[in-house]
Formats: structure tokens, C-alpha cells, sequence
């Protein structure tokens, strides 16, 4: 859906302030001078030129082109004292007068210049090599993720599974299958949710591990998915294959307990 | 340790750590004022660069980063071939800019500056991890705060927030 | 590209790869010969040598390689703590030496060497890399055939395995 939006021209433009921003200086005028109703009728030719117009993406312009209609027809008429107004400022294109569209214009700008500075540092930068990179140049995280919660995906579990019982396995001992099964699910979770409780920070699998055999093992890990899907922790991670860490879902944590 | 062996000890360093290495890390461990490591690094830098070598140090993101020198560019796209990740886009940066002058800020003021929608830009941009989610506005709502990540200095071989140049309008008022 | 720039050049390949890099290889890219670039690299080891820089330039596994100066392992210990892999056990030692000297060699033979059951060190030292499954040996069963590989020479820093010291033994016998 989103690709097949690039068929048209449109986003030669990065928006209607872009083209806006682009018409005035083609005017070759001041933005404080430049007459409102010139900028519109340029705005409208613009928009007629595109022949296969992509409503979906269109919309913006046209509503910009609205926007500015009313701002050309509020010109012709006199000005009200007050113009109250704006509250509702939800509405990217709630503009109310040719200052605010031009101050806003003018904001744009100042953003656009410095977008401009970002590209040349950006350039200069791709020109030093790293050596954590291989050799490639900087940067090539592409595709991270800031952090996966549990339900953000199934594809996730195998890996959370195998970081898990690469926790459980790290240390010399290796779990040792017991015949007691002195470790309760419900004792588990209370045992991990004190265990967050009282820390601040996220804590890696590990820290629900007492290395006492494989049934603590199966215990704790189910105790853990259990607890995900209560959503009363949440399952951190910070890179793909990366450590992941345990904390207590305190955002909505109250609402989550009656979900299920 | 003397301080010929203290330059050697933080060219290794440097040569060894993949992120950029902060000067109190350094000092922590060769047991030297954070102040000591700076003046040594300066001296190294100011070698590396006035002979040219092909490994240099840099200042990014608040650390001591080593880098190959920017000269070298086109002999090295040759050995190891081109760029996988694109550029950024035109949005991308303008984005970026709204939010590294403006954070934390919500995604309706960065849209309300750009005029468009940006839900996918920040998309991207939080999967490369130039951005990041950092709270909750206390409005209506309680609208995502955006604001930069490390890795947006890094990307930009910035040493930190301070060194933006000042937005034009801003320097006109002052 | 002057000299100056060559040298440059092959300083930050060698700073960007992490595995020993041949000469012939460099020489490609920069259209030198690589008798030329051996020219370079002896000179720029001579002097990172003796000026007791960081960091070095070493001759491993048949190519060049970058690494830090020997007097700054205890106090890169130190900085990095556990960051470094751990060592080899003595088990995985022995059966490394074994493998070594004796390859190809089957598993049965590098335990009637050493006495006891193998299979977890070599699982371990396959994981890691040092050692590879060669094939298999015409014999009854055809069990699997072990022997070294190029990051066993880069562990040990090898140029190769002839660099190995004789085994005491054979020695005598010569």
C-alpha cells in the first residue's frame, strides 16, 4: 500500500510546506511580502500539473490548498478583532492568518537548513571507516529494534527461549534433572515479581536462576511467559540477539491484572 | 608507568573498543585525572593528523573514537565495496532536525513544523536507532516525547548536542 | 597515490579488517606490486615497533594483522575484565596439540593419545573455531577426520604450521 504511493512525483516535494517554501522562492520575493493570493494561484497550478493525482497522498496539498483559499478570501474581507479560534490544534493546517502561515513557513525553513547541515555532516562522516563495522562504513544498524516486548512477535520466542537456557547454562553447573519438585509456578512468580519489585533497573534471566536443576528451570521459565502474558513484566531487549532482560510492566500494570 | 607507555596504552584502547570510549574510562584505569588522558589523546590526535595516518582519532558523542582517515574514502569503497545502508532521506533529516533542536517533542509538533505526516519517518528512524522514545508528554493524550539516541551523534560524528549550530532565526533573536 | 598515501592506505585496511590481510591482496587494490607492499608493511612495523606504539602490525596465518602491543596485555586485561574470551583448559590444550601435530586424526586416536573420552573438548574447540572437520578416514566406520584451522594459527599468532616447535620426542628420534 505505502509503496505503490511512490508512483507519483509527488514526493519530489516533502510536504506542502516544502512546495509552499519552494514557490515563494521561485517567486523570488520576500516570505513577509510576498502577496498570499500569488503564492495560492501558483500552489493550484502546481496541483493541476499533476495529472494522476494520488488522493491518498494528496490530501495534505489539498488541504493546504484549502487552507490557503481561505486565507486568500479572509484577505478580501475585513479583519475581525479576535480571532479566536485555534483551540483544536490537532489539525496540522489550522492556520488563521497569512502571519501565522508565514511564520510558520519561516519555522519550516530554519528546519529545512539545518536538515541541510545534517546532510553534510552526514557526508563527511561516511568517509571514516570503523573498525567495528568491518570495514563497512558507519552505522549499519539498519534494522533494530529499540526492544521487543513479548507479544510483538512468536518469532521471538524461540530466541528468548535460547537466551534463556543459555542463562540457565552459563556457570559450570548443568542442570540436574531432580526427582522433587519442591518449585511452584505461583512461588515462582512471586519470587520473581519481589525480585523486581525491589530493583530499579531490568534484570537479565539470569537473576531468577539458582542453578538447583532442570525443574527450576522449566518452573522459572514458565513462570516468566506466564507473567508475560499477564503483561505484568515486560521482556526487554536492546539489540537482535542481544541480552534480554526482565522488568516490571508499571505502566499499566493494574489493568493487565484483570485482563485475563 | 611512564608516559610514553600511557600514549601506547590508550592508542590500544582506542584501537580495541569499538564504541567511543569516554576519557574517564580511560583514567579510571591507567589511574590518571580524566585531564592527563585528554592531553595525551590531543597529542596523539594532533600526530595522527598532521602525518596523515591512516588511522586517526576522533571526538564523538562525549568519547575517543578511531576512524580511518576521511582521504582515504575512495581507495577503501574500492577494497570493501559500497555503502549496503542508504543515505538518509530529505524527511529523515528534516525530522531529525526538528527533534535534535526541539526535544523532547511529540510527533504533531514535529508535524506540525514539516506540515506533514511523519509516523513512518519516525518509524525509521527508531529502527536505526537515531531516535528514541523518551516519556510521555503530561497532555492530553500523553503523546510519545521523541528526542536523539548516541548513535545520532555518532551517525553525524558530532561530540555532542552542543555542537549544532545554532538555528538561524534563534541567533537573530539573541 | 604517492608513497605516503600507500602507507596510509594499508595502515587502515589493516586497522579495518580483523583477520590477517595478504599482501597480495592489498597490492590489488592499490595496483601495487606485492612486493612493493611488503616494502611498506616492513617499514611501518619497523617503526610502530620501535617507536613501542599501541598499537602493531604482526605476520599471522600467511598475511598481516593488526593487534596491540604485548607489554599492554595486563593493563588491557584489566580495562576489558571479562570481556575477553576465556582461556582454553588445559583438556582443550592438549587435544589442540594433539590435533596440531597429528592431523588429520581421528577421535579414537586423540584419545588413546591422552586417555580419556574427547568428545566434549572437541565439541567445545569446534565451536570455537580452532579446529575443523576435514573429512572422513578410510577405516572401518570412517569416523571424522580433525585438524586446524586459520584461527588456531591467529589464537597461537602462527604464521603457520611449520612455525610449530618440534615435538620433543621426534626431536630425539632425529
Amino acid at each position: 500500500m505505502k509503496q505503490a504511493t511512490y508512483t507519483i512525483k509527488l514526493p519530489v516535494f516533502e510536504g506542502p510546506f516544502d512546495l509552499l517554501f519552494h514557490l515563494i522562492k521561485k517567486a523570488e520575493v520576500d516570505i513577509w511580502t510576498v502577496s498570499i493570493a500569488e503564492i495560492t494561484a501558483q500552489y493550484l497550478a502546481y496541483l493541476q500539473t499533476m495529472k494522476e493525482l494520488n488522493l491518498d497522498i494528496a490530501s495534505e496539498f489539498l488541504v493546504m490548498a484549502a487552507t490557503l483559499l481561505r486565507l486568500k478570501s479572509k484577505l478580501l474581507l475585513p479583519r475581525p478583532p479576535s480571532p479566536e479560534s485555534s483551540d483544536n490544534e490537532d489539525e496540522i493546517f489550522e492556520i488563521n492568518s497569512p502571519e501565522e502561515l508565514f511564520n510558520r513557513l519561516e519555522e519550516y525553513r530554519r528546519f529545512k537548513e539545518a536538515a541541510l547541515y545534517f546532510k553534510e555532516k552526514e557526508r563527511q562522516q561516511q568517509k571514516i571507516y570503523l573498525r567495528s563495522t568491518g570495514g563497512q562504513k558507519m552505522m549499519l544498524v539498519q534494522e533494530q529494534q529499540s526492544y521487543y516486548t513479548f507479544w510483538e512477535g512468536a518469532r521471538l520466542l524461540g530466541e528468548i527461549m535460547r537466551s534463556f537456557a543459555e542463562a540457565a547454562a552459563s556457570g559450570d553447573n548443568k542442570p540436574v534433572i531432580t526427582a522433587v519438585d519442591d518449585f511452584l509456578v505461583t512461588d515462582k512468580v512471586e519470587f520473581i515479581c519481589a525480585r523486581l519489585e525491589c530493583s530499579a533497573r531490568a534484570l537479565p534471566l539470569s537473576a531468577f536462576i539458582s542453578q538447583k536443576g532442570l525443574w527450576e528451570l522449566i518452573v522459572t521459565f514458565i513462570a516468566l511467559l506466564e507473567l508475560a502474558r499477564q503483561r505484568r513484566i515486560l521482556l526487554l531487549q536492546e539489540r537482535p540477539f542481544g541480552a534480554i532482560l526482565v522488568s516490571l510492566n508499571r505502566t499499566d500494570a493494574k489493568e493487565n491484572l484483570n485482563g485475563t | 608507568m611512564e608516559r610514553e607507555r600511557q600514549r601506547a596504552a590508550i592508542e590500544a584502547f582506542l584501537f580495541l573498543k569499538e564504541d567511543p570510549i569516554k576519557a574517564e574510562k580511560i583514567a579510571a584505569v591507567l589511574s590518571l585525572s580524566p585531564e592527563e588522558v585528554k592531553t595525551l589523546i590531543q597529542e596523539l590526535r594532533q600526530e595522527l593528523a598532521v602525518s596523515k595516518r591512516g588511522i586517526q582519532i576522533y571526538e564523538v558523542a562525549g568519547g575517543y573514537q578511531m576512524g580511518t582517515l576521511p582521504e582515504l574514502a575512495p581507495v577503501l569503497e574500492r577494497a570493501f565495496g559500497e555503502e549496503t545502508v542508504g543515505n538518509l532521506t530529505l524527511a529523515a533529516m528534516e525530522t531529525l532536525a526538528i527533534i535534535a533542536y526541539k526535544q523532547p517533542v511529540t510527533r504533531i509538533e514535529i508535524e506540525s513544523v514539516r506540515g506533514v505526516k511523519c509516523d513512518h519517518v519516525l518509524e525509521n528512524l527508531l529502527k536505526r536507532r537515531l531516535i528514541r522514545i523518551g516519556g510521555r508528554k503530561e497532555a492530553p493524550g500523553r503523546p510519545l516525547l521523541y528526542g536523539t539516541t548516541i548513535d545520532f551523534l555518532k551517525y553525524f560524528g558530532l561530540k555532542d548536542l552542543r555542537e549544532l549550530p545554532p538555528l538561524e532565526d534563534e541567533s537573530k533573536e539573541a
